[in-house]
């Protein structure tokens, strides 16, 4: 295990290496060798099985976090890429020519969260949704209660009350912490 | 294609033979599994309206309505939980997390309507037809949402602490502080039952967050004495903590004494931030005890000039005088009243209203006058002989343990009575070396003392008796002893439902002899410093005051609260009369600019 | 058996040319999404030349709810109830998953009695999902019979679900922490009781539908997957083990109990349809096999949860991490990332579906006859919700 | 070629091409009207409560407890429950559960697929008050906002045994004649397609399906 990361750390700026437990390692790269290096594992390093691709945001750096997770099964380790991309300039390179399955995640990628992979299979098709005219609905900024309830709406005569000031005004109405 | 591979598919009609196991009817046929996940019932009068159904349902599906009265168990919010199956995903977190364990679930699953709107009913309240079912899911055995054990508080040892006046309990640590602040539920039932009404699920929400300036902030909103009731309060709170219902209650009284601790008084000011803006009005105050430094607080708050008039040394009256500092230590007492004083109250000691200063006179200096004298007169115990020198009153030993003097009261110790005041005497007796017997006259568990109290004298090694009614002091050999003749009591039964009454047994009499008997039967209030006029006016009955809103006493400038106007005479109920007061005399003062306090009362979930 | 399942050039996966529809020569045809054939809304968008299938377009978010989102809104006891939902035939891989996820992230020690109750819970779901599926297989192609007693008979065993966990579909038995009851009384008996009938069914399945000659003529040949598709297609579970490899998380990697029972790895070597549904037969029966050893070996009493904070303001510490188990068809995975909130910051569920039904369906189906696409489809052991989630 | 009607009572299509304007109907849904004798009605009604055509169209997870209705355990077949795979030979649409936006589109075009008289059932409780997915962006919450529904189960799942309970209370409402679902969809007509296209942004359909 540590002759791999050590390889990687020879030929790539990988950082952030992460042993979760054992079996399980994260690793970060910049965006443009991402591609080269996750060839490089599936090609040399045995990493052939992509378990999925997803995308973490965090909006409070401004920055979407890509993870290619990959699984060795002879060695029986999965390693999980972390890629950070600007959310700015959400735009990654495609992998579609890795594995077969690697164009649907980025499609599902594009769809809810906006990512543009140039070159990957029908990416602006519609993937889950349909007719989809609000921010990609997995960006954190995008609150799903609120759209819900302003585009479907809920049952009236729903009321409920919190038994403490339910309390308070049953019973000590004019005693209890004064505003302020 | 073989012969085998065409003939297999005709085995099919060897399952012609078989016995069919169609159900004919099956909704009657098959009801669900013993513990199935169906409608749910809500025993109502196990049910106390803590909505933490309500907060743990993911689907929002439960809300909390008020529901007609119940016999139900005390601190019930009168909420109960109503359900919208078009929401409830029959999870069952709800029967999980339910603190009275009063919910649970049928294993009825059949509801079929035309009307969507119909979906709807408050468990228990409504009348369905499962609400009497014995099947269902209920939570099992062992299984917890929460942790019903509460985190020890360290505490002295019974052979360390008998040794010095030292503090027993020795407060949280950060990490124990935070796992207890863990087990609250946020429900707020114990704001209601609070005297003061402090918002305790909130304070205890600042211990999570470690954010414990905004903890103090909270408590000095409803109580200015956050050290002191950290210690000694009686906490009622407790006592309908719903989380002790099937488990331990959340200790809310040391979670209030950690954040404090966790604050240093020099750090005070900046924190609680009072601003205060000079109204012009003058207040007097009579007594320097929790209830008058309390209004102090308040009044000086709202800008008005604040004298406090004590008749005693040092200010804090029962809280000084009353608790022993192996409960309270002055340092934590000092801090309180220390920060009350330092926003510019005037406390002036040593003066008695009646002989310094005539009553008649502060109605006439003062805009409005508060008045909470407290308890000070130690009640008689109406035996013969009990004006022997070595009958000593309970309240003049703790007062001369805390002010330092030797209360004299040798080696052989019996106190009487079973208050707090009786276990503070004993266990103070206990510190000085003295042999403790403490004569109660009903049961143990009658005891009006705080559970705890009674423990910890017991561990420390007092002998409590009870059932023994004193009959008469006699004096002994020596003179410094004394002879108490008392007798065994059966509890009889009361035929008009009231308590048990002790009877005393005459043939079953003893007679011990000890250094001095310790009287703490209880205390009186004294009101000579009233004129017989005033004593009329302001409807004084048995010594105390029945006070109307606002604790506003028939004479419009004149307040009453602590000991002297309330029936609970202990130091919370006294800190919200004080507080309540000030409430009232701010009304009286600036009657324009008087709001009483309102929130909204929206409950849409969050 | 050593098979090369490196990425060899010749394997190209890119999108094939559209056919030029306004040549008159095809037909465009819609399947779906209300296919009665398959578990789940799935729809595939089929060019036909004559019967033949031309090309194939996979079109999926029917059934999506957003779970992935709705989880980062609510608190992690919530989300145990809301995951399950994720898979309807197999809810309880993902209360174990969500469940184990967290448990890793947050250091708690699940007891040993919760360990096998909870491997006996996913057996017995591996059980009641491959009865369906035997069922679906069959009635794909032409056999109404088979269904009808599989289903009837996945009745029986979620009779056992409902004892055990108190609901027959949605069990949310496996919470955070171990499970929320032990077995009820009697349940060894019944649950024996139950194997017993279900081993006598997978005989006469295996009579009735596998020597079956209709089965046997359109199941053989269709729909091969070979070794060297495997890993880049992504392809797990049953669908790779059939072309030979012996991978089974259970096995590999083991989870929960499964490093003390007694079991191998069951592998085939024919990857056609016909194969891959022996292989799930013949998973069936060490299903039922599993069951009895989880029956044997259960604690009777002890713990079942493990201590467990407040639930109502429970937060976990910053982490993440993946957790993967061995479902009917293939790995199923909880990609778990916190940070120290209430809320989950982010979780990706990875459904085996999501590549047999999209990248791995589309392949396969070109040159495959109409009529033999639905049995295809089920062969493959696709199940929509997990890929939309 | 489908004969277009005048346009002062007509659809206006207008999610459709110029070209495609051509191929669908521009017409709107009529009501049913029952037979004017009381006698027949009854007879209508009461063979239409014992031949209830169920679409196969699992539009949720409830499609899973619908499955072992048709088995032996539960036989729903005694009770004239048969399923079809199209909307044009069935007469009873089962909601199961949720519907997500783009299955709603297809509900909807299912559903004016089906011939008259037709009713609906709305399985567990999303339909109701949107359920489990009350906040999801992608499932609507009040499903007798798009499609009129005769009768609700609750339940999650609902158990099959109360779906067998929600047919027989289904027949004895067709009986009393008091299914009346599809006239209501034709009488609201503008108002529930108003609610539709609220919620469906791709509209890319004709305003009526028949």
């Amino acid at each position: 295990m540590n002759e791999l990361l050590e390889r990687l750390q020879r030929h790539f700026d990988v950082n952030n290496i992460n042993v979760l437990k054992p079996g399980m390692t994260t690793l970060k790269i910049g965006k443009d060798s991402a591609e080269i290096l996750i060839r490089e594992l599936r090609d040399r390093e045995g990493y052939t099985h992509l378990n999925f691709i997803t995308c973490i945001d965090y909006i409070e750096d401004g920055i979407f976090t890509l993870v290619y997770m990959l699984h060795n099964y002879d060695s029986k380790h999965t390693l999980g890429v972390h890629v950070d991309i600007d959310r700015e300039h959400e735009e990654m390179t495609s992998i579609h020519t890795l594995w077969a399955q690697a164009w649907t995640y980025q499609r599902e990628l594009r769809e809810m969260y906006g990512i543009n992979f140039p070159g990957s299979p029908r990416l602006d098709e519609d993937f889950c949704l349909e007719g989809w005219d609000q921010i990609p609905p997995m960006r954190r900024e995008f609150d799903t209660r609120v759209f819900s309830e302003e585009r479907f709406g809920h049952r009236e005569g729903r009321h409920s009350e919190v038994p403490r000031v339910h309390m308070k005004m049953e019973l000590y109405p004019k005693r209890g912490g004064d505003e302020e | 294609m073989n012969l085998r591979d065409l003939l297999s598919p005709f085995f099919v009609w060897q399952r012609a033979f078989e016995k069919p196991y169609t159900s004919i009817r099956p909704t009657i046929d098959r009801p669900g599994a013993p513990a199935y996940r169906g409608f749910h019932i809500n025993v109502s009068e196990e049910c106390v309206g803590c909505g933490s159904c309500h907060s743990i349902c993911q689907n929002h599906a439960i809300d909390m309505v008020p529901a007609a009265e119940f016999e139900g168990r005390t601190g019930d919010s009168g909420l109960r939980p109503r359900f919208d199956y078009g929401r409830c995903c029959w999870c069952g977190l709800c029967v999980d997390i339910c603190t009275a364990a009063s919910l649970r679930m049928s294993n009825e699953y059949a509801w079929i309507s035309e009307d969507p709107d119909e979906f709807h009913f408050t468990a228990g309240v409504d009348d369905k037809p499962w609400q009497n079912n014995e099947h269902g899911y209920r939570r099992a055995e062992g299984y917890h949402l929460y942790p019903p054990k509460r985190i020890e508080m360290d505490m002295l040892s019974p052979d360390e602490s008998v040794q010095s006046f030292e503090e027993v309990a020795r407060g949280y640590s950060e990490a124990q502080a935070k796992l207890e602040a863990d087990r609250c539920v946020e429900c707020g039932i114990c704001v209601a039952t609070c005297p003061a009404h402090m918002d305790v699920p909130d304070y205890i929400h600042s211990i999570r967050d470690g954010d414990y300036e905004k903890g103090l902030q909270l408590m000095y909103r409803t109580n200015p004495f956050p050290a002191t009731c950290g210690r000694i309060c009686t906490r009622r709170c407790e006592s309908v903590c719903p989380v002790g219902i099937l488990g331990e209650p959340v200790a809310i009284r040391w979670l209030k004494r950690f954040i404090v601790d966790q604050v240093d008084a020099k750090d005070y000011p900046r924190i609680l931030n009072d601003q205060i803006i000079e109204s012009g009005h003058r207040v007097a105050i009579i007594g320097a005890g929790p209830g008058g430094l309390s209004a102090a607080y308040y009044l000086r708050k709202k800008g008005h000039a604040v004298t406090v008039f004590e008749a005693g040394e040092t200010a804090g009256g029962m809280l000084r005088y009353g608790v022993p500092s192996y409960r309270l230590p002055d340092a934590d007492l000092d801090k309180d009243i220390a920060y009350i004083v330092s926003l510019g109250v005037d406390i002036r000691y040593n003066t008695r209203i009646g002989k310094d200063i005539d009553f008649e006179q502060l109605l006439q200096d003062y805009a409005a006058v508060f008045l909470s004298t407290g308890l000070s007169v130690p009640s008689n115990m109406r035996i013969q002989g009990e004006d022997h020198a070595r009958v000593l009153s309970g309240l003049q030993v703790l007062a001369d343990v805390a002010s330092g003097r030797d209360p004299g009261i040798g080696s052989r110790v019996a106190v009487i009575g079973g208050g707090n005041v009786a276990m503070d005497a004993a266990r103070v007796s206990r510190r000085l070396g003295a042999e403790v017997t403490i004569l109660y006259r009903r049961r143990i568990a009658d005891m009006p003392a705080d559970e705890e109290e009674i423990h910890e004298s017991q561990e420390e090694g007092c002998n409590i008796v009870p059932q023994a009614i004193p009959v008469e002091i006699i004096a002994a050999d020596k003179p410094q002893q004394v002879s108490i003749k008392w007798g065994e009591a059966e509890m009889v039964q009361d035929p008009t439902g009231g308590r048990p009454r002790p009877v005393l047994q005459e043939d079953r009499m003893h007679t011990d002899t000890y250094d001095c008997i310790i009287s703490a039967i209880g205390q009186g209030s004294d009101l000579d410093f009233l004129s017989k006029e005033n004593q009329q006016q302001l409807a004084i009955e048995w010594g105390k005051f029945t006070p109307g809103e606002y604790q506003q006493s028939a004479l419009q400038k004149v307040f009453v609260g602590g000991d002297v106007a309330n029936r609970t005479a202990d130091a919370i109920s006294a800190i919200e009369d004080g507080h309540h007061a000030a409430r009232g005399i701010e009304r009286l003062l600036n009657p324009d600019g008087f709001t009483a306090t309102q929130t909204d009362n929206t409950g849409e979930p969050a | 058996m050593t098979l090369s399942t490196g990425h060899s050039a010749a394997l190209d996966f890119a999108q094939p040319e559209p056919p030029d529809l306004s040549s008159g020569k095809y037909v465009k045809l819609w399947q779906g999404p209300q296919h009665p054939g398959i578990t789940g809304n799935m729809s595939l968008e089929l060019v036909l030349d004559g019967d033949t299938i031309v090309s194939c377009k996979t079109h999926v978010g029917y059934l999506h709810r957003g779970f992935e989102k709705l989880m980062e809104r609510r608190s992690f006891i919530q989300n145990f109830t809301v995951v399950c939902r994720i898979a309807v035939p197999e809810p309880t891989f993902n209360e174990y998953l969500y469940s184990h996820a967290v448990e890793e992230i947050s250091g708690i020690e699940v007891p040993e009695r919760a360990i096998w109750l909870r491997t006996m819970n996913l057996e017995l779901m591996r059980l009641a999902s491959f009865l369906m599926w035997i069922g679906g297989q069959s009635g794909a192609f032409g056999q109404y019979t088979v269904p009808n007693w599989t289903l009837a008979y996945r009745d029986y065993v979620l009779d056992l679900f409902e004892e055990m966990t108190g609901a027959r579909i949605y069990h949310m038995y496996i919470v955070p922490g171990g499970v929320r009851a032990g077995l009820p009384d009697g349940f060894e008996e019944r649950a024996r009781e139950i194997m017993k009938g279900a081993e006598k069914l997978l005989d006469q399945i295996e009579r009735v539908m596998f020597n079956n000659v209709v089965f046997k003529a359109r199941s053989k040949g269709l729909g091969i997957i070979t070794p060297d598709m495997v890993d880049p297609y992504g392809i797990v579970g049953p669908n790779a083990r059939a072309c030979g490899l012996a991978r089974d998380i259970r096995k590999d990697e083991p989870y929960l109990a499964y490093d003390r029972l007694d079991f191998e790895t069951i592998s085939g070597n024919e990857a056609d349809a016909y194969g891959r549904a022996y292989l799930r037969l013949q998973e069936t029966r060490q299903s039922i096999n599993l069951i009895r050893q989880c029956l044997d070996h259960a604690p009777t009493d002890g713990p079942f949860q493990a201590d467990m904070p407040n639930v109502l303001h429970w937060k976990v510490p910053a982490g993440e991490t993946y957790v993967k188990a061995e479902c009917t068809r293939g790995e199923y995975g909880y990609y778990m990332v916190t940070d120290g909130s209430e809320f989950v910051r982010r979780v990706h569920v990875r459904g085996p579906s999501y590549t047999h039904a999209i990248a791995v369906m589309e392949r396969l189906a070109v040159g495959t006859n109409i009529a033999d696409i639905a049995g295809l489809m089920v062969s493959l052991h696709t199940y929509p919700p997990e890929i939309e989630r | 070629m489908i004969k277009t009607l005048g346009t002062e009572d007509t659809l206006e299509n207008a999610g459709l091409t110029d070209e495609e304007q051509q191929l669908f109907s521009n017409a709107r849904p009529r009501a049913y009207e029952p037979y004017p004798i009381k006698a027949v009605e009854d007879f209508a009604n009461w063979a239409r409560a014992n031949s209830l055509w169920i679409l196969a169209f699992g539009t949720g997870c409830g499609a899973i407890e619908l499955r072992p209705l048709m088995t032996a355990r539960f036989d729903a077949n005694r009770f004239g429950v048969a399923g079809r795979p199209t909307p044009r030979q069935s007469s009873v649409f089962i909601i199961g559960g949720y519907a997500s936006v783009k299955t709603l589109k297809r509900i909807i075009r299912s559903y004016e697929q089906m011939q008259g008289p037709k009713f609906v059932i709305a399985l567990g409780i999303c339909p109701i008050n949107g359920g489990m997915y009350f906040d999801s962006y992608n499932t609507v919450n009040r499903f007798d906002q798009y499609i009129p529904v005769d009768l609700y189960i609750t339940g999650c799942m609902p158990r099959p045994e109360v779906l067998v309970a929600g047919i027989m209370e289904l027949q004895n409402k067709i009986k009393a004649g008091r299914c009346d679902g599809a006239n209501r969809y034709v009488e609201n007509f503008d108002w529930y397609k108003a609610n539709q296209k609220k919620v469906i942004k791709n509209w890319d359909m004709p305003d009526y399906n028949w």
